[in-house]
């Protein structure tokens, strides 16, 4: 019988199948079309100090095997999501992870002490790192690895909880940027949130989108995403949370062969909301099949 | 509310026009838990990854043995896509999913559909009509475009047609029909429920709170919204709130009172 | 009737569709199918000093709406080129436009000039910039202005044909890149070259390719692409050749609203041989229809 | 090499079995100008992206009246979907592609086929049969998978049959029959040919230099490679060739000389 479980610096997860930061909005909508307890955790929506309205619609535009958004990041703030959204998860048995964005590194490491007082339920803490930096002009946190170790460096201070930094595709490189999270402390790295892109609405000439660009998910992303999975998990050490259009078991495998340690399923709980439950599903078939006993054995 | 993701044996697809297609599947558990106003989210690609979300469709009607069925227009490709299904085959569905309309006595309503938006009235009027009558107001763009006009005769509904061309019915707008029952009828019904294209539901809004004042409008209108999950967990189904909110149509909607919608 | 023709700087194409390098061969060998003299332009197979082997199989791997490929520029050489390839094409009145690719800026240079020698028939030469630099450790010259400018430079010393960059999208900024392009004379720039990503034979635990990358093309990458050419046409003043994805009318719609001047149809030409011909009826159709008359209003 | 691209109407498709389907279009431009061996570029999701690529298929046969047949067993995301095409639907074809086998007389052939590898040999037998007799030699995994054996017998072919697990015919490998043929016979063919495996094409190279010698061995073999374009252009369908050279299939094959292959 092979052992799906992990481990992520102090977290255990019972397996690695995770659902993403924005595509399971505070889990408890799920609860009806999944086994909450069967996944290996949950990554809730993205939560910022003030509750965020989020963009004017249009934010979703449909793509080849992919979706662009711009949700802009709508979320109840802090307050509410300690107050309202995390006591409905209570008795549920599956790792949450929260997953926070802020204009400075003063707000993540704020959010981030807020949150560790909640650590009876909260095991860890995701950094969004794709957001722009307000104050450096709007140059996204995850491009500049100076930024990315300040936030680290000062996240780490305030909380025991295990912090996973998720890092943006839109760079050139990202073995640098990878350096930089473990070397400040990270206890493991996410990737990728969605690469950028845009879309036009040709009969109004102009974009579909207000804001220009969008994020890129979905099954057209995964080539993309297991290359800078392989790339960062052949630079690092630290655990690698693999992300980016997996939608069958055979995605997730891939992404565990190419040095993940955990997944996580975005776009597809959209279009599938089983996927996970069939990955979780698929992976101990596989795993089974081909003799393999640990996650880690499939690490080519 | 509760939902279901099924894998749903298509009982009938039938071309009912040019670009309209009625689809009939066996789903129990959702024909059983539905209600008026709701809607489904379809897989119309099978396995394949494109196009790549479900599409929302509203919920027709259902029937007895666990049958639920869509009225629906192919307008791109992933309506396209569904026509291609045949009965035989199998569809992923995932419902019912949203609120629905409020029930209310028969004697008091006027229905008013748009276009292919007449798709959740009828389910509405089977449930509303039952033993009573009701006034339905069908607006088209031509003769071709006219669907459900005897579903709705059949539940004894008092049905009015207006087609922008005059092919069939009064030659005109519905809110020229809805003007006239207003105004030509004393014995006013004091709940209106519609679901058509946007900009007419915000006509017949307005229309009714110029006729008979804010507080005496009760309107209860069915939105769309572009979406990726159906079940208020991507947030992209936002329209805007007359208090500057976003309301999430799925989960918020998709019927709303017309009185908190921002009809910009 | 709308007129469908484009100049960049001195070439003159009847309509703005391009086949995209090593997607059409040597050009001949789609004369059954298409009717070579209705396209705007042919940019032939990238040619070397050398002839190259290319990689081993497999070369690609279909991916969610894309297509990867590590062909590894597999191509009969410069001597061959000249000899064998481009008489075939003597007949046929549409822009030819050579492809180059090297290891270093000498090799552009050096090829660029015996182009020039058949400027009877070669009307614009592209530079693959996203190769290798064998010199500088295997950094793609794509990514790295300095090396851009120089080889431009070079190369617009030894012709005067119109240069045309052609830019990877493996980069963080694009704007740099493009604005060295135009200062060191470009005469357009092409963007995107494919995409850098992976996939992994999961039954073999190992990569589908031999050098683990490979190259990302197809419609998945649209979006994408759309992107990068908003961003380079917004920043430079030379004409943009949009690539990336697109497949049908309304794809090359939006790139000429994005600022493309013109457009080049890739991996479409595998999956639908008459993709281009019936983009340029499509493009035609919709100028038409909303009364645009010439290519660049569309812009947006 | 001449070839069309056409959008072919499905005339019929029979699931011959569990995994083998029989599909034929009506294609008259193909039919004409196709030889044994060719192949086409089958698109298997319409209009949709995703699966992205043709398929390529051997022409199985060619009709009177323009019809080609394809012989195909669903292995994985595109097949299924082609499988999943019903009569009175169409598709888009490219073909005919690639080079052909040469034409012998009949009584000098032995024509090979391992699992699916069969399909193109019937049009092969059709083509060199007629008006003579043909050794046939068919190797399959389990009765399951036997196919087309009746096409050569009505052919007048003498038509042996391998099972690997003896369910039907001689219980073994292919080449147990050909090592029996070739010993047996002393009035020896000249010319064989075979489509299958890689791997069994291989053992019959080997065993046909082994028994008659590189001089005397004429081998024909047709193989296969992931194809992007079918035509040329891709360049990603190379195979190594003995003398170190890639051959690209699509163009210089898929048929070619046993001699020039790198066997590896
Ligand atoms: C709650 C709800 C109920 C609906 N009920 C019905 C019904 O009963 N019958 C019917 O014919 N139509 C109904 N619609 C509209 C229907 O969902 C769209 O016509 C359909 O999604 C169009 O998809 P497409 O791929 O053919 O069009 P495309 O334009 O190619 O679609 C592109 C994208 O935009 C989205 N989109 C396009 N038009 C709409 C729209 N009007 N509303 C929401 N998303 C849209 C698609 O879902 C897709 O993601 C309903 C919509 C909603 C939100
Ligand atoms: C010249 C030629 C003729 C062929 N003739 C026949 C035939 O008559 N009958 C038949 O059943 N099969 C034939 N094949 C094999 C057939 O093309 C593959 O089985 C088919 O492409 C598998 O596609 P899939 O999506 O179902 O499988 P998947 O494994 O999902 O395909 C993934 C990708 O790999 C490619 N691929 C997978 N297997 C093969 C293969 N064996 N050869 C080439 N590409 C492959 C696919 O085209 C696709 O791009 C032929 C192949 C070639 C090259
Ligand atoms: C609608 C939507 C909303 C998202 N919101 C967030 C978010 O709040 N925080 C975050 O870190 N990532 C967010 N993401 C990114 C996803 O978590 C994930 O990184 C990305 O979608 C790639 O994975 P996928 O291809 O499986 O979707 C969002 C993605 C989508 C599609
Ligand atoms: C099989 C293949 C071979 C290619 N060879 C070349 C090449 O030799 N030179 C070059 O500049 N680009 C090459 N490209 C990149 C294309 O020209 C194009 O930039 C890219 O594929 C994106 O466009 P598309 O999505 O329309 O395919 C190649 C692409 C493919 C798919
Ligand atoms: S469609 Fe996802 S929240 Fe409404
Ligand atoms: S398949 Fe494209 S060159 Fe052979």
């Amino acid at each position: 019988m092979p052992d799906l479980s992990i481990k992520i610096s102090s977290l255990y997860l019972k397996n690695p199948v995770i659902l993403a930061s924005g595509t399971c909005g505070y889990g408890i909508e799920l609860k009806d079309l999944i086994d909450l307890n069967s996944l290996g955790g949950l990554c809730l929506k993205g939560i910022s100090l003030k509750p965020r309205p989020g963009n004017p619609p249009p934010r979703i535009h449909e793509t080849a095997s992919g979706l662009l958004n711009s949700i802009g990041l709508e979320n109840v703030g802090i307050d509410r999501f300690i107050s309202e959204k995390l006591p409905l998860l209570k008795d549920y048995d599956t790792c949450i992870i929260a997953n926070i964005l802020g204009d400075s590194a003063q707000q993540y490491i704020e959010l981030a002490q807020r949150l560790d007082a909640h650590h009876d339920q909260i095991k860890a803490i995701e950094l969004n790192l794709s957001c722009p930096n307000v104050k450096c002009g709007g140059i996204a946190f995850g491009t500049d690895p100076k930024l990315i170790s300040q936030i680290i460096t000062g996240v780490k201070k305030v909380t025991n909880l295990p912090v996973i930094a998720k890092l943006s595709p839109n760079v050139q490189d990202i073995v640098p940027i990878a350096t930089a999270c473990e070397e400040s402390g990270a206890d493991a790295i996410s990737l990728i949130n969605t690469l950028l892109g845009t879309a036009i609405d040709i009969f109004r000439k102009k974009p579909v989108f207000n804001n220009i660009f969008a994020g890129l998910s979905g099954p057209a992303i995964k080539p993309v995403a297991l290359r800078f999975v392989w790339q960062a998990s052949h630079a690092v050490k630290i655990p690698i949370i693999g992300i980016g259009g997996i939608s069958k078991w055979e995605d997730a495998i891939e992404f565990f062969m190419a040095g993940a340690t955990a997944i996580q399923i975005g776009t597809a709980n959209f279009f599938n909301p089983s996927a996970s439950v069939q990955i979780i599903q698929g992976i101990k078939g596989f795993m089974r099949k081909m003799g393999y006993k640990k996650i880690e054995d499939m690490r080519i | 509310m509760e939902h279901f993701d099924v894998n749903a044996l298509i009982s009938s697809h039938i071309q009912l026009s040019q670009d309209i297609f009625l689809l009939q599947i066996h789903a129990p558990y959702i024909a059983f838990a539905a209600k008026p106003g709701q809607f489904c989210m379809i897989k119309v690609s099978g396995d394949a990854n494109d196009p790549l979300l479900r599409r929302p469709l509203s919920i027709h009607r259902v029937h007895d043995g666990g049958f639920v069925s869509f009225l629906y227009k192919v307008i791109g490709k992933g309506t396209k896509c569904l026509s291609e299904y045949k009965a035989g085959e199998k569809l992923n569905v995932l419902g019912p999913l949203g609120n629905h309309f409020a029930i209310r006595p028969a004697e008091k309503v006027i229905i008013i559909g748009g276009g292919i938006g007449v798709a959740p009235l009828v389910f509405l009027a089977e449930r509303i009509a039952f033993k009573h009558g009701t006034t339905v107001l069908l607006g088209f763009r031509n003769r071709e475009d006219v669907c459900c006009v005897e579903d709705f005769e059949k539940l004894a509904a008092r049905t009015l047609i207006a087609t922008e061309d005059g092919s069939l019915g009064h030659k005109g707008l519905i809110t020229d029909l809805l003007r006239e029952e207003i105004m030509h009828n004393p014995d006013l019904p004091k709940y209106f429920y519609t679901c058509g294209p946007f900009g007419m539901q915000k006509a017949i809004n307005n229309l009714i709170i110029e006729e008979l004042g804010e507080k005496k409008a009760h309107l209860e209108v069915s939105l769309e919204a572009r979406m990726a999950c159906g079940i208020g967990v991507c947030m992209s189904c936002v329209t805007q709130a007359r208090d500057g909110d976003y309301l999430h149509v799925c989960k918020d909607g998709p019927v709303f009172n017309a009185k908190k919608i921002l009809w910009k």
